[in-house]
């Protein structure tokens, strides 16, 4: 079956990630002695143009057939090399990769321990490719549309990117409206733009662009498939109005007896009805009922939206429906959250109505906001006199109240409130908590010494230890300047808390659909965090703003257009080449039982009736026939089959065992 | 007897079968074979009494590529393996006359030497006993006494498929089909491992069980092809006889009907249909009742699954 | 029994880990420096419903003191059924395996995502100190080689 | 007592602390009650344990009035602990007098009516063995 082959085996340093721990000399040395293996060598950068130059080169002088490299995951280089052995002339399935940094230098201290595995793992790689065989893939389609999971700004733009290149794109977003967090913001740094200004008219064109569909009260419910060919389910929540006849005129809201909800959009400092859009620029302009605090839904006693309704919308019966749609490209575009501050009770968040998060004071800033526009303590409505804003809480904290990460954004939107704190109202004192002042960014340093300089914020170099509110209503601050050595103890009316954000809280959820990977902060992972940081390591997944990691409106937008071309290029193809590792079946040893059939997620495998020649007995026989365009290789029939007639290509029968044995050896 | 004889000479001489499958008198008296018989003549030979245990659908894999159809007698039980092989299009339907046979639950040999009896010459078979001639005299047993093990834990005498019956039955599940899974599973995994250390020791790889098993119907089995590097004819280690019977039951898991055949045959007396059954056992508590063979349309427990499925970690859970 | 001193046991395990889920929780691990011993080696399959329980007594028959699956989560499957499958036939597996008197700590089987690098080396640390405390595998292994 | 190890290296060893762990974000001097009473304040100690300077930490003034209240290992963002370098440092001076360092005789004379009377228990539990 398979002939004798000549294996190279090449072991990468990996600089010192992997020769740290193990000793790539040895393992080279023991690789030469396995069988089949006649030549072997290390080299400081496998990965690297020099490193596959030598593969090449061996190939060439020693005519190799078969490659083992000893480096990093299988998931970060197995096609770098596997494209090198092509250009170089052999099958790039006669490639098999030793995981000896992931799954070896990185997780073993003891060298000697951690060069016997490496020795092991490269011994099972080469009992592998002695039965590996040349592959060829085959091709699938491409269905040329794409999923924008999440409508904030990184989905919006994602979305007008992918249709401006002519692709239908629908985006599917939880909230009634699209618009995200961006739509909560006030003025924008470091121009002072409003935010709203310069989002809506994206809203607008996406909502209004013949390629974009928009899914707003809806949740991605499942997803199968494969790049080029996912098929997912969008739960479309009921909204109890219905989206043709709606006019938006608004007046079921203003007529809701239900007014006492806490507004979402507003982050719980207003109210809002039971039947409501989230805010006036929403898109669609259609209200939700929000059937928890609706008096109808709950008593079954009201229907005035109903009866007020010109248009004749509101729909109490109206149910969940679920959406079933095909996409070649699926972009994850979930935002972010403030973090829960719950433990932090030193600063009194709970305790005190005037101690809020920053994105509190973009709704306190906003003229559509619950004080509309005018900056006032919560407590009293009284302006307040002094404001202390604390910096990174919750933020670059490695104990299990906070997140280790930097998150980002804080130090220009705390530059950005206070400056427009002391430009608005000039008798406010304004003091700054900071660690560090992080300001990296186009005019963004500028615009912090602009604080200071021009509109004399008073940054003080420490943390503040505790925040207590006083019998008089006032806050009692205590914090330390470290450059003057000080403990400061300073009343304050208000506080203003730059909470650490995180990925949106349902992400894990999504992720886990999407057998995307995620961090251990709940980030969503870039394929290659330099390379190909808005790939998601799943074929045909891409991400889009902060469900990656923290970043700011211009980031944001830069990497939502990145993941668009990334996406545009994966739509752009009429086929892809399929994985060759199939199923395929011994025609003389299939009993043609359909165990296999039966097991099959992708219907690949049908019976026909073929004539064999089954040493010299020729006969008619039901045989198991894998289509290779359905087949995705899982393997669930080889097991199936008592016989071992269905073997997977790339991960046989006896490649699988020989590993076994090499290790157990 | 006589009517079998008669219906498959009727049907012979009038064409509808091609040959008739069923058994011929062996060259001892509690020994007959499965034999084809293609004339009258030749239907001389036949017998069916109660040491025709021997189930002939596994035959049938074989005899449906012949030409014309097979008469064959099905006992209640070996339909089951029919319709089975059926379910997985290994025996053609359309090429089998099933002539279902009745069945007062079927005898084993060993049981009546286990009873001292020896120099056995002829048994013979009364309504509820056994007469046996022997060089040492004349014996009786209760025939109730003497069954093959599965005839006590018969599933019924009704037959899943056939195309006309002959003959009464008479029920004989007086045992408790699992009772002798629960017994070895009640047992410290000290006493478990010496009891099939035991058993299993004396294994000597003749593949009785694989060849007579219906479910055991590969063309090629895995351990005589090299697709797993698993060829071989002896156990070149002790460790090989376990792998062997574990796959084999493994195998055929969901599939086998419980048919009692490999035990019967087991030249080394090795209970093997305690593998067997300890799969069908875990299946219908773990997954619902399944009997394999009873139709032609459910799906087997392991070409299937539910979402709340139990988690492997409830065999240890069990305990 | 050897007369020479015993050195300390060290396990021969086996993961077969699914490609998608826990071959990447597997990395995850290693690029968070989440370490777990070294007698644990992986063999990469496509998915839980490609291991044969063949692969796990050839491995136990060679030497392996454990035996370990991963995939994906029920419901996670890439291939999107094939972990209940794979479920199924290794439920049934260790129930016969145990039947024979197996230790059961000597299989198992483990959902990891690929996100979930903490419980992967928190599975491996586990298994490795559950079949260490087992012992060698003297009961499916070849008796005759051993006294 | 110190066999060719460094006091700095004994203050990390018994406080279990790591100083490179520091942000300096000054959250411990921030949240310290007794801040107004120390020399060297709560964020320099991890300083001095860096600079390898033990003596002044060890003669400094601060040591004792730090109430072990343990605001600072509490609320520290790094895990640094501040509050556990304190309580090494007088580890290492006790060590070095042996039992003898708080004699019940000498306390009339350390009275004084700021005296937290926690300070005084918590002393005697800690320096008479």
């Amino acid at each position: 079956m398979s002939r004798v082959q000549r294996i190279g085996v090449f072991v990468c340093h990996c600089g010192s990630n992997i020769a740290a721990t193990v000793d790539v000399t040895k393992v080279a040395e023991m690789a030469r002695l396995e069988q089949g293996v006649v030549h072997a060598e290390e080299y400081q950068y496998m990965c690297s143009e020099a490193g596959q130059a030598k593969i090449a080169e061996a190939i060439k002088e020693k005519d190799l057939t078969g490659i083992v490299v000893c480096s990093c995951s299988p998931r970060m280089h197995e096609t770098t090399f596997r494209n090198a052995v092509e250009r170089a002339g052999i099958n790039p399935y006669m490639v098999e990769i030793a995981n000896i940094r992931e799954h070896c230098s990185w997780i073993h201290k003891n060298k000697a321990e951690g060069t016997e595995k490496a020795i092991i793992l490269a011994k099972a790689a080469i009992a592998k490719v002695n039965l590996n065989a040349p592959l060829k893939p085959g091709e699938s389609r491409v269905t040329k549309r794409a999923l924008v999971i999440g409508g904030g700004i990184a989905g919006i733009q994602t979305a007008l990117d992918i249709a401006e290149a002519g692709y239908k794109v629908d985006i599917v977003e939880k909230t009634p409206s699209i618009g995200g967090r961006m739509s909560q913001l006030d003025k924008t740094f470091p121009t002072l733009d409003c935010s709203a200004c310069i989002l809506t008219p994206k809203m607008v064109e996406a909502s209004a662009h013949e390629n974009i569909r928009i899914f707003t009260y809806s949740e991605v419910e499942q997803v199968s498939g494969f790049v080029g060919d996912f098929t997912v389910d969008i739960r479309k929540k009921a909204r109890s109005v219905d989206m043709d006849k709606c006019t938006g005129c608004g007046v079921c809201s203003e007529k809701c007896p239900a007014k006492k909800n806490a507004s979402e959009f507003n982050r719980g400092l207003g109210n809002r009805s039971a039947i409501y859009t989230p805010f006036a620029q929403a898109i669609p302009n259609v209200p939700v009922i929000d059937r928890e605090n609706c008096i109808k839904f709950k008593t079954g006693k009201c229907g005035v939206c109903s009866k007020v309704c010109q248009a004749g919308a509101v729909d109490y019966e109206q149910q969940d429906e679920i959406i079933t749609e095909k996409y070649g490209a699926i972009v994850a575009a979930t935002g972010f959250d403030t973090i829960k501050l719950d433990d932090f009770d030193e600063y009194a968040y709970s305790q005190s109505k005037d101690v809020i998060t920053s994105l509190e004071l973009e709704r306190v800033m906003n003229a559509a906001g619950p004080t509309a526009g005018h900056l006032e303590r919560l407590s009293d409505g009284k302006a307040p006199r002094n404001i202390v804003f604390i910096q990174c809480v919750g933020s670059r904290d490695c104990t299990n109240r906070g997140k280790p990460y930097c998150s980002k954004i804080c130090c220009m939107y705390t530059a950005k409130h206070a400056m427009l704190i002391r430009d608005k109202y000039p008798d406010v004192k304004v003091t700054v908590f900071y660690i560090d002042v992080r300001t990296p960014g186009k005019n963004f340093d500028e615009f912090y010494r602009r604080a200071v300089e021009d509109y004399g914020v008073n940054y003080v170099k420490g943390q503040v230890g505790k925040v207590a509110p006083q019998p008089d209503g006032s806050l009692m601050v205590q914090g330390v300047d470290m450059l003057d050595n000080k403990q400061i103890r300073m009343e304050a009316d208000m506080v203003v808390l730059a909470t650490a954000i995180e990925p949106e809280a349902g992400v894990r959820k999504i992720a886990t659909m999407l057998t995307a990977s995620i961090d251990n902060n709940n980030f969503l992972t870039e394929a290659h965090p330099k390379l190909r940081p808005v790939e998601s390591p799943t074929a045909g997944v891409f991400l889009s703003g902060v469900c990656q990691g923290p970043k700011d409106i211009p980031e944001t937008v830069a990497q939502a257009g990145a993941a668009a071309v990334k996406a545009i290029g994966l739509l752009a193809k009429n086929k892809l080449l399929t994985n060759p590792c199939t199923a395929t079946t011994d025609e003389l040893l299939c009993n043609g039982c359909s165990a296999c059939e039966n097991v099959c997620p992708y219907g690949a495998i049908t019976y026909e009736d073929r004539e064999v020649n089954d040493h010299g007995i020729r006969e008619v026989r039901r045989i198991a026939a894998v289509n290779n365009a359905l087949c995705q290789g899982c393997g669930a029939c080889t097991v199936t089959c008592p016989s071992g007639a269905m073997d997977l290509q790339g991960f046989s029968n006896r490649q699988i065992i020989a590993e076994v044995d090499a290790i157990c050896r | 007897m006589q009517e079998l004889v008669n219906r498959a000479g009727e049907l012979l001489a009038d064409g509808s079968v091609a040959r008739v499958l069923g058994w011929k008198a062996g060259d001892l008296s509690y020994n007959p074979e499965p034999a084809y018989f293609e004339n009258a003549e030749a239907l001389e030979q036949f017998v069916y009494n109660g040491f025709c245990g021997a189930n002939l659908s596994k035959y049938m894999i074989e005899a449906s590529k012949l030409e014309g159809k097979t008469l064959v007698f099905l006992k209640p039980c070996d339909t089951y393996s029919f319709s089975q092989l059926l379910k997985e299009h290994r025996v053609d339907r359309d090429k089998a006359w099933i002539i279902g046979v009745g069945c007062h639950g079927k005898l084993d040999i060993e049981r009546i030497r286990e009873q001292g009896i020896k120099g056995i010459e002829l048994v013979q078979e009364e309504e509820d006993s056994l007469k046996i001639q022997t060089l040492y005299g004349e014996k009786e047993l209760p025939y109730q006494s003497v069954m093959l093990e599965r005839c006590y834990v018969c599933k019924g005498k009704e037959h899943r498929i056939y195309d006309e019956l002959i003959g009464e039955s008479k029920e004989t599940d007086t045992g408790e089909r699992f009772a002798g899974v629960a017994e070895v599973e009640a047992m410290s995994p000290e006493e478990k491992f010496a009891f099939f250390q035991r058993e299993l020791s004396k294994c000597i790889r003749c593949n009785a069980c694989r060849n007579v098993c219906p479910a055991c119907s590969c063309r090629k089995c895995v351990f005589d092809s090299n697709k797993f590097d698993s060829a071989q004819k002896v156990n070149v280690d002790s460790f090989e006889e376990k792998m062997f019977h574990i796959i084999r039951a493994f195998h055929v898991a969901g599939r086998c009907t419980d048919c009692g055949e490999c035990s019967r045959v087991c030249p080394q007396g090795i209970p093997l249909h305690l593998f067997n059954r300890k799969f069908i056992k875990d299946i219908n508590e773990l997954y619902g009742t399944f009997q394999a063979g009873e139709d032609l349309e459910t799906k087997g427990p392991l070409t299937n699954f539910t979402f709340e499925d139990a988690e492997p970690g409830i065999v240890a859970e069990r305990g | 029994m050897s007369i020479e001193a015993k050195t300390e046991f060290k396990p021969k395990i086996v993961a077969f880990c699914c490609n998608w889920c826990s071959y990447a929780g597997a990395d995850l691990a290693g690029s968070s420096r989440l370490g777990y011993p070294a007698d644990v080696k992986i063999i990469r399959v496509p998915c839980s419903c490609r291991v044969n329980p063949m692969f796990i007594l050839r491995a136990f028959e060679k030497g392996a003191d454990g035996v370990i699956i991963c995939g994906c989560h029920p419901g996670d499957c890439h291939y999107s059924t094939g972990n209940y499958y794979a479920r199924r036939r290794m439920t049934l597996l260790f129930s016969m395996l145990d039947y024979l008197g197996i230790e059961q700590g000597r299989t198992r089987v483990e959902w990891v995502s690929a996100a979930e690098g903490v419980k992967f080396s928190t599975t491996m640390n586990e298994f490795v100190e559950k079949v260490t405390s087992l012992g060698e595998n003297i009961r499916l292994g070849d008796l005759r080689c051993r006294s | 007592m110190s066999y060719g190890k460094s006091q700095t290296e004994e203050i990390k060893e018994i406080s279990g602390v790591n100083p490179y762990k520091c942000m300096k974000c000054g959250k411990c001097s921030a949240t310290c009650p007794s801040f107004d009473e120390m020399d060297i304040k709560p964020h320099q100690f991890v300083s001095y344990v860096l600079n390898d300077d033990a003596e002044s930490l060890v003669n400094s003034k601060s040591l004792w009035k730090c109430l072990s209240c343990f605001a600072c290992v509490e609320r520290c963002p790094r895990d640094v602990k501040p509050g556990k370098l304190i309580d090494g440092a007088r580890q290492v001076v006790v060590r070095q007098r042996g039992a003898d360092y708080l004699v019940p005789e000498e306390i009339p004379e350390c009275l004084d009516p700021e005296l937290p009377q926690q300070l005084l228990v918590s002393a005697f539990r800690r320096y008479r063995r």
